[in-house]
């Protein structure tokens, strides 16, 4: 019996299989992975939209004073999947084949900072040079630069600690073959048909005790209307609306369901990038004309039913070093018709907005900028292509104009402007943003140990980057809402969204 | 005239096929008259409506024809308006056909022995299978079909026109039906095996004393096969005599032509005056022509062909003649 | 072009057509998957001549490759070996350019007067459509010789702007004609033009196709299997059995006077339309025609042959004159 | 017939290697990236670099077909790049599914569309027919992806009878086999009515009737058999078409069949796996012709291979 | 009795008597096209569809294309004759305006479908042998290939776009109709009227294109009327995979697939451009079968 009421497990639903649960060879769909395995550190939503750093199987670490070395004291007690105890070798047999090239890693972002990791990955080297296993239970991480936000780095599922011998066993099954797939983590893989359905079930044994459900069906059901009909006829406990946004206010008035709504801000926001090489993008009035020509307030009532707020830089509210005080983009098509004169474009401009052609909500904002911009005289076109070649343009930095969401993967103001703006990135993404100040400033944020002086930096940098040059629109950061059964109890919003949705803390309630 | 002999009389059948471009009397008041054991010839070009007095009689017509009036009285039954029921028990019993087309009318999808057996489950309900199949290979051997065991199971294709033909013929008399009409049996055949087929019919009705309506366009078969016979031009019945009698003295014009334009081999003919032909062409069912409906094609015309239409009249010694130029 | 043995008849007439060894057989396709390992023996080495402005009739049972061996001839079917030729050119080596100027004098009339129309085109373009292709005419000068065509076969030429399903059997085969001729061909192969035409129409066109034949000096191959047709209409006769000629003579002679028991049982079994004869006993030929897939050893007759002997079963007579006549019987009924 | 059989699938190797070649072709010539797209937002231009070298992604396209062709006459599909498995594996694991989808598609095709278009040829023009002919084409008429909601919302929310989505057990299967095969049955129907209309025209049609036979005897022992014979041929390729059609209806449906991988392919530029897909359902589709016409030589005695 | 004397050259006239038929061939199966009323039907229903399209501009009470997020779903009402989608456009319009596309869509791929497929199809059935063998084989890896699988992996070589579908759509449909042209031709190719024009010396090309292709048409119209439904519901499907229609146009199928998520609380923006396609689609089927039965006669001659 699969279905939601039966016994103790919890039935959720994804669009899409994700194909893998090795967190090395995928950059998203970390849902699985969260679950059945741990990090050295983990990143904990203490409250709705905020996130601590807390101990995962790392029970204590110290960092040098140069933010150079870090040692990780880990526990004693933890016990895999397999049985086997964990040890610090399986740390750095974890690290060493995320940075292996046999291993064709995707995730190797993550740690190529540790010293040794290029030379490792470039086959250089047979090992990581700045990994070091002290004794079993101590592993010494020496990285090649000092880099603020390792720890947080550590805490992403692609940080998720691996079995040597269970996973060099499972060779290219591991993540696949569930049977094969070790973890430490309180869940345990126990079958998976693809395309249909995935089974956790509660590892007794988890070190912080077994976990209160039995376990989770999650059930791949592409079709969102399909899901919702699953969801009220009680075949899922959990609908989660940000695929369908056009549900809300019909779960809002539903006198079944507005009291089972769980509702919650993460950290990422919605925005728009522009690509500065393609004119007239080039010119900052431009840029700020069409910042201006964005009515966002609307867009999100109309579109997302009020639910969230707007950003007016870089970090979304939550994120570390959010600043409220930020001085708001007003929505003013005069003034942005005057800038358009300004820079010789009376009468507007002809511009490209493409977007990935299986995405009808990016498609629904789209449509509504495409209007809104007509009003200030700008001629949008939308362009759907796949997204294949959507990343492959994008790669290049040809990519025309477009709107996306981010999210964050750890809690740190890195993860958002660096992602976006550094010199590294600002092609790959696209923007072709290049003020060699801010560039400069965005290395040495990276390195700085003050956490103060930091943060004072990256909200100087947000001025620049967001209102002076505005050289992306953000546009606002929603809230994510779920619906549960309401014998689901302890349903938590995570903090960064839901694809670090964690069901430890879940617990079923039978209704009398 | 209800005497025993007579097994089929039709009297002022017609059959009228409703169009939207108006109504084709294809059998306009035709009387018929056949006697047990007799062969009939019905003969006539193309188009004439033989078909359809033969379709008549089975009620067989489709939509949009039907029968607009007359009565056709098998053995004294008249079979316009009896219930389907009583048709469907007559019908491959005690009245059968053969038709034109032996390559298109079997099923290609059941084996042929199967097909003249199911004519007589059809009509002996108590009959076991293997009883059937064992009047069906006697019949076979009857129509003189070679190896009837293993012919019993071959299917329509894998016999020659000839074969097919045969098997038509056992299907229609194995329930040793009284009146046997036969639709052009033998057109879509060669020469020698058109022999075959006519000399086989011929024995079979003195074996099993049919009745045989004789329908065709060759005049050589009319003389050969039938003891009477009937012109029919354009829907009505324009001659009707012996065989004798009509092949010696044609009284029709029609007739006369039809006669005087065959090519004929046991008669010197004058290469140099030409055939002898008919002018003109059928007219057109659906505007028929006033008065005599041959009269557009005849080379006696006069005015008042033009205008009445003639009667049938006995001319004497059962000759009878639609023609201004008899009248009693 | 080396000289060619002349086939029998007198010198008087001169040689038309010489036909030597032609064979034409067809690649059998069973079911729906091709597998040519069978062939179709339709014309299986036929030789002869017809004369200049003779009529030559081939008659014979249905599938015994009457129209095959017509339609070969005109080449619109590829020998499989053999020559034929027309006033000394070799039809079968002819590029398709010289074809094509050949057809001028070599055309067909069909049998089927409905298929051998295209239902899509008026009259006069039927007509037309020899003149369109072979002759550099203007509109008004196609439309004056087609008018003058319509006359001579007899149909009222305001009628050039019908289709052809307006006209009845026998004015269609009319038209065949008229379009047959309008390139004053010098030689016809009518394929049972008068079969599918009831009693009355197919003396019009056989009247039709006497007179043109005098008019114009016409030269015609006809195929018919109606013997009583072909009597009055042919000066020589050819019978055709299973891809072979059994017999070829005067007409008169080979009626009266068959040679090969072929001949004789299938002039026997056309039903005389004369009461009177039909208390004779009727010759009637058993058996079925041979399949020219599979042609019975030896004499292809000998199967249904009622004076059949050994050597018939094993050996295969050839054309050999015989009285003035070609016969192909190593027992000819003289 | 063994030979027949044989000499078919020889011929269908330049098809099956053509289609190969086809879709290699296509999908070579779209600038898209199959390891961009695996790491959709956190891409990195070393990244991307590195891992596609390290899966030979850079060699010429020449070597890269070859090398899958090759490997392909082995029986080695590859690996798919989203999905991380042997390709062969995920065909082998979606085709049961698919294929029961499939056929029970077809059948509920076939359970409306026969009779309907036999209804339909024995009553031609009447409002029988008109209403029969006008339901079945409705299926035809309505896009699948709203019937399949409108089923959904009918039975599974309303009614609550029939479960919404998945593939655990035979009630799943009803609500997509109607879909599916509602959408088709307008083409049986109607092949269905026109080819009976013609049989009903022939001969022994009326021979059949000569003999006394039942008017409905002779539809159905006389007319269907021969009418069946080009809907069976259309019948059995319409299963092999349902195998890859069903695209949409297992989306909505969640059914984990071939044709939600090969759009996923589509989509994800995941070569291996498209290119076995197709290759999978080509087959599929030839065999499916295969059967039509060895079905077709059994129903019809008229056509013998041999 | 005496017998006419010699005929033989007597001047002789046959009237082709005015009672025989006089009416073309189109005609005929227009006449008895006009009694089949849900042919009528149909086709009175395209004509009218035809006519919006092309008077779109004069009919539509709105601008399709703009947006007032303000008016966001508003029910129908006598302002709002069928409501108003996410975007406060007035559906209506949309629909008035996607006739255009969606007809398009219908109608374009199937000419080109019929142009390639006729081309092929005649080449192939006339010419044989190896022409034959490569024109089917390549074909049948078209008939082979899934359609709407074929039809995405075109739409993303090529990129989404109406010009594209038309492409693709083409690519996917023109082998059928190879198919039935060549089937066609196969049987004409042996007609005696074609013969005879060979018999005269006329050149293949010609004989194709003046004997077998006026042949195929009563086939070809069929196949046509079809086709046309076809393309309309694939763009639907392809639309609902996000490769269809591209905004801010309107094609119906896109309006369906798009507003299938608002199938519950905003109902009228999905549920009339989706009778829209069903009408057209019935429209077109029924006119095509009315079309094959009154060609019927002719398709068997
Ligand atoms: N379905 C029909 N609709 C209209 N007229 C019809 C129909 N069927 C037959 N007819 C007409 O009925 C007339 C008689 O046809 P019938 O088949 O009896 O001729 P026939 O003498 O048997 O000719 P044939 O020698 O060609 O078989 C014809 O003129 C024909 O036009
Ligand atoms: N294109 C073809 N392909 C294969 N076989 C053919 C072809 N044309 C004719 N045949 C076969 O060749 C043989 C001779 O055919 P042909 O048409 O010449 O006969 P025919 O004497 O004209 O017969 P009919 O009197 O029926 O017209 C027949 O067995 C026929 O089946
Ligand atoms: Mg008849
Ligand atoms: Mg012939």
């Amino acid at each position: 019996g699969n279905s939601a009421s039966s016994d103790k497990m919890i039935t959720t639903s994804e669009i899409s299989d994700p194909g893998t649960t090795d967190v090395q060879k995928t950059t998203s769909e970390y849902t699985i992975p969260l679950n059945i395995y741990d990090r050295l550190v983990e990143a904990i939503t203490v409250s709705p939209g905020k996130s601590e750093l807390v101990p995962g199987l790392a029970e204590s670490w110290e960092v040098s004073p140069d933010g150079l070395k870090y040692t990780f004291h880990i526990r004693k007690d933890v016990k895999f999947h397999n049985g086997e105890i964990l040890k610090a070798d399986d740390v750095l047999y974890t690290f060493d084949r995320m940075l292996d090239p046999a291993t064709k890693a995707l995730n190797t972002d993550f740690l190529d900072m540790i010293a040794g990791a290029k030379d490792r990955m470039d086959g250089k080297a047979n090992s990581v040079s700045g990994i070091k296993v002290i004794d079993d239970n101590t592993i010494e991480i020496t990285l090649a630069k000092a880099f603020a936000p390792f720890l947080a780095n550590l805490a992403t599922p692609a940080g998720s600690i691996y079995n040597r011998k269970a996973t060099t066993e499972a060779g290219e099954q591991f993540g696949i073959d569930p049977q094969k797939t070790i973890g430490t983590g309180p869940f345990k893989m126990k079958s998976w048909a693809l395309n249909d359905t995935v089974v956790l079930v509660s590892n007794p044994d988890y070190f912080q005790g077994a976990p209160k459900i039995d376990g989770v069906n999650i059930k791949i059901v592409p079709d969102a209307e399909t899901n919702r009909i699953m969801f009220e006829t009680g075949k899922l406990d959990i609908f989660n609306l940000s695929n369908s946004a056009s549900q809300i206010p019909q779960f809002r008035d539903n006198e079944k369901w507005k009291n089972s709504i769980v509702s919650g801000p993460i950290v990422g926001l919605y925005y728009y990038a522009l690509n500065e090489d393609i004119k007239p993008l080039d010119d900052v009035r431009i840029r700020k004309a069409l910042q201006m020509s964005i009515d966002r307030q609307t867009l999100l009532d109309k579109l997302y039913y009020g639910e969230g707020q707007l950003v007016h830089g870089i970090s979304p509210p939550g994120l570390l070093g959010y600043n409220p005080e930020l001085p708001k983009i007003e929505y003013n098509p005069e003034k942005a018709k005057q800038l358009l004169t300004e820079a010789g474009y009376p009468n507007g401009f002809d511009m490209e907005i493409v977007q990935t052609t299986d995405s009808p909500n990016t498609l629904k904002i789209n449509e509504a900028v495409q209007a809104m911009l007509q009003k200030v005289g700008v001629r949008v076109k939308i362009t759907q292509i796949d997204e294949s070649t959507y990343f492959a343009t994008r790669q290049v930095g040809k990519l025309p104009s477009n709107q996306n969401e981010w999210s964050a993967d750890y809690n740190d103001p890195d993860n958002f402007f660096y992602t976006f703006f550094s010199q590294k990135n600002s092609k790959v993404r696209s923007y072709n943003y290049n003020n060699l100040e801010v560039n400069a400033k965005l290395e040495k944020a990276r390195t700085m140990v003050d956490q103060t002086e930091r943060i004072k930096l990256y909200q100087e940098m947000e001025k620049t980057i967001a209102q002076e040059d505005a050289a992306w629109i953000p546009l606002f950061a929603l809230n994510q809402l779920f619906v549960v059964q309401p014998r689901v109890k302890n349903f938590q919003v995570a903090w960064n969204g839901w694809s670090s949705m964690s069901y430890y803390g879940l617990e079923i309630v039978e209704a009398k | 005239m209800n005497d025993a002999s007579t097994i089929l009389e039709i009297n002022n059948l017609k059959t009228y096929f409703y169009t939207d471009k108006g109504v084709v009397p294809a059998v306009d008041d035709i009387s018929i008259k056949v006697k047990k054991g007799q062969i009939i010839g019905i003969v006539g070009e193309s188009g004439c409506g033989k078909s359809m007095t033969s379709l008549s009689i089975m009620q067989l017509i489709a939509p949009p024809g039907k029968i607009a009036g007359g009565e056709i009285l098998f053995q004294n039954k008249n079979l316009v308006g009896i219930s389907k029921a009583e048709m469907r028990s007559l019908r491959g019993n005690e009245l059968s056909m053969i038709f034109q087309e032996p390559m298109t009318s079997l099923n290609p999808v059941y084996p042929v022995g199967k097909q003249v057996a199911e004519t007589l489950l059809l009509h002996n309900k108590h009959m076991k299978k293997a009883e059937a199949k064992q009047k069906v290979i006697e019949m076979f051997k009857m129509v003189g079909i070679p190896e009837p065991e293993e012919r019993y199971r071959v299917f329509p294709h894998q016999l020659s026109g000839g074969l097919r033909q045969r098997v038509m013929i056992a299907m229609a008399l194995i329930c040793r039906s009284k009146l046997l009409i036969a639709d052009e049996p033998t057109t879509a055949l060669d020469v020698t095996i058109e022999a075959q087929i006519l000399k086989l019919m011929k024995n079979l009705q003195e074996e099993i004393d049919t009745s045989i309506i004789m329908i065709t366009h060759n005049l050589g078969i009319v003389a050969e096969m039938c003891d009477y016979v009937y012109v029919m031009y354009a829907g009505k019945i324009m001659e009707q005599a012996d065989v004798y009698e009509l092949f010696d003295h044609p009284k029709h014009p029609y007739t006369e032509g039809l006669l005087k334009s065959i090519p004929r081999s046991n008669v010197q003919q004058n290469k140099e005056k030409g055939l002898y032909s008919i002018k003109g062409m059928v007219p057109n069912m659906l505007n028929l022509p006033k008065g005599c409906r041959f009269h557009p094609r005849c080379i006696y015309a006069e005015d008042a062909c033009r205008e009445v239409e003639p009667d049938l009249v006995d001319v004497g010694e059962g000759h009878l003649v639609r023609c201004i130029k008899y009248k009693n | 072009m080396h000289k060619i043995q002349e086939l029998g008849g007198d010198d008087v007439n001169r040689v038309l057509m010489k036909v030597r060894n032609v064979k034409t057989y067809f690649p059998v396709e069973k079911g729906m998957f091709r597998k040519k390992s069978a062939m179709v023996h339709a014309v299986d080495d036929i030789s002869f001549d017809i004369y200049e402005g003779e009529t030559l009739a081939i008659v014979g049972e249905s599938g015994c490759g009457k129209s095959t061996l017509g339609r070969t001839l005109l080449r619109l079917l590829d020998a499989t070996e053999g020559e034929a030729y027309f006033e000394d050119q070799n039809i079968f080596e002819l590029t398709s350019k010289e074809l094509r100027q050949l057809r001028k004098q070599m055309q067909i009339i069909f049998q089927d007067p409905f298929a051998s129309l295209n239902p899509r085109m008026k009259v006069t373009d039927i007509i037309g459509e020899p003149l369109v292709t072979h002759e550099s005419m203007n509109k008004k000068e196609k439309d004056e010789r087609v008018a003058e065509l319509m006359e001579v076969v007899g149909l009222r030429k305001t009628y050039g702007n019908r289709y052809p399903h307006m006209f009845s059997g026998g004015q269609r085969q009319r038209i065949g004609i008229a379009r047959a001729l309008a390139l004053n061909p010098k030689f016809v192969v009518c394929d049972e033009p008068v079969s599918a035409l009831d009693v009355s129409i197919q003396s019009q066109i056989i009247n039709l196709l006497q007179k043109l034949q005098e008019q114009k000096q016409l030269t015609y191959l006809f195929i018919s299997h109606d013997l009583n047709v072909v009597r009055y209409f042919s000066d020589r006769i050819g019978v055709m059995f299973v891809g072979k000629i059994m017999e070829l003579g005067p007409t008169n002679e080979v009626y009266d006077h068959p040679l090969h028991p072929y001949t004789k049982f299938l002039v026997a079994a056309a039903p005389v339309p004369d009461p009177h004869e039909r208390s004779k006993e009727k010759l009637i030929l058993e058996g079925e025609i041979p399949s020219p897939i599979n042609p019975p050893s030896g004499c292809r007759f000998h199967t249904r042959c009622p004076y059949v002997q050994d050597r018939c079963k094993s050996q295969e007579p050839e054309l050999k004159q015989i009285e003035g006549r070609m016969v192909a019987c190593h027992y000819p009924l003289v | 017939m063994g030979h027949y059989i044989i000499r078919r699938l020889v011929i269908s190797i330049p098809v099956t290697f053509g289609i190969a070649l086809i879709t290699f072709i296509l999908l070579n010539v779209i600038p898209g990236d199959p390891v961009a797209l695996m790491m959709k937002d956190h891409i990195s231009a070393d990244v991307v670099a590195r891992v596609r070298a390290q899966m030979q992604l850079d060699d010429p396209a020449y070597i890269r077909f070859f090398r899958f062709i090759w490997n392909a006459l082995h029986g080695d599909f590859g690996v798919s790049y989203k999905l991380n498995r042997s390709v062969s594996s995920l065909l082998m694991d979606a085709f049961p599914n698919t294929l029961i989808l499939a056929i029970s598609g077809a059948l509920v095709s076939w359970i409306i569309g026969i009779p309907a278009g036999v209804l339909s040829a024995v009553k031609k023009r009447s409002f029988l027919d008109n209403s029969i002919m006008g339901f079945s084409l409705l299926g035809v008429s309505i896009p699948v992806f709203w019937a399949g909601l409108l089923f959904q919302y009918i039975f599974a929310f309303w009614l609550g009878i029939l479960p919404v989505s998945g593939f655990d057990g035979p009630e799943y299967l009803i609500m997509p086999a109607i879909v599916l095969g509602w959408s088709s049955a307008g083409t049986i129907s109607r092949l269905t009515r026109s080819s009976l209309l013609e049989v009903m025209r022939n001969d022994y049609i009326r021979t059949a009737r000569a003999k006394g036979n039942l008017e409905l005897k002779v539809v159905i022992n006389h007319a269907l058999k021969n009418a069946m014979l080009p809907v069976v041929t259309v019948m059995a390729l319409q299963v092999a078409g349902l195998l890859s059609g069903a695209v949409i209806t297992e989306t909505v449906f969640g059914i984990p069949g071939i044709g939600r991988i090969a759009v996923n392919a589509i989509q994800n530029r995941d070569m291996p796996l498209l290119q076995g897909a197709v290759m999978f359902t080509t087959v599929l589709v030839i065999l499916g012709n295969l059967v039509a016409d060895v079905l077709y030589s059994l129903l019809d005695p008229r056509i013998k291979y041999d | 009795m005496n017998i006419a004397k010699n005929m033989l050259f007597k001047k002789e006239i046959i009237e082709p008597s005015d009672e025989l038929v006089k009416e073309t061939f189109w005609q005929d199966v227009f006449k008895s096209l006009r009694k089949d009323r849900m042919a009528m039907a149909g086709g009175t229903i395209i004509a009218l569809f035809i006519l919006v399209a092309i008077f779109a501009p004069y009919l539509a009470p709105y601008n399709p294309y703009e947006v007032s997020l303000d008016l966001q779903f508003q029910k129908p009402s006598m302002e709002y004759w069928l409501g108003t989608d996410m975007f406060g456009r007035d559906v209506l319009s949309r629909i008035i305006y996607g006739s255009r596309i969606s007809l398009l869509i219908g109608i374009v791929p199937s000419l080109i479908t019929m142009l390639i497929g006729i081309i092929f199809g005649i080449i192939a059935g006339y010419f044989g042998r190896k022409t034959d063998f490569i024109i089917m084989t390549v074909s049948d890896m078209v008939l082979s290939f899934p359609s709407l699988l074929l039809a995405m992996v075109v739409m993303y070589t090529l990129g989404a776009s109406l010009l594209n579908i038309f492409i693709a759509l083409s690519i996917v449909g023109w082998a059928g109709t190879a198919r039935v042209v060549r089937a066609q031709t196969l049987s004409l190719k042996n007609k005696e009227f074609v013969e005879s024009a060979r018999a005269i010396g006329v050149k293949p090309s010609i004989i194709m294109i003046r004997h077998i292709l006026p042949n195929c048409i009563p086939q070809l119209l069929v196949l046509f009327t079809l086709e046309i439904p076809g393309s309309i519901l694939s763009e639907a499907s392809l639309s609902f995979l996000g490769v269809g229609a591209q905004p801010p146009a309107s094609s119906w199928g896109l309006m369906v697939s798009n507003g299938k998520e608002f199938l519950f609380n905003a109902p009228w923006v999905a549920i009339s451009p989706g009778i829209a396609i069903l009408v057209i689609v019935l429209a077109f089927n029924f006119l095509g079968d009315g079309l094959r039965d009154a060609l019927d006669p002719y398709l068997k001659q």
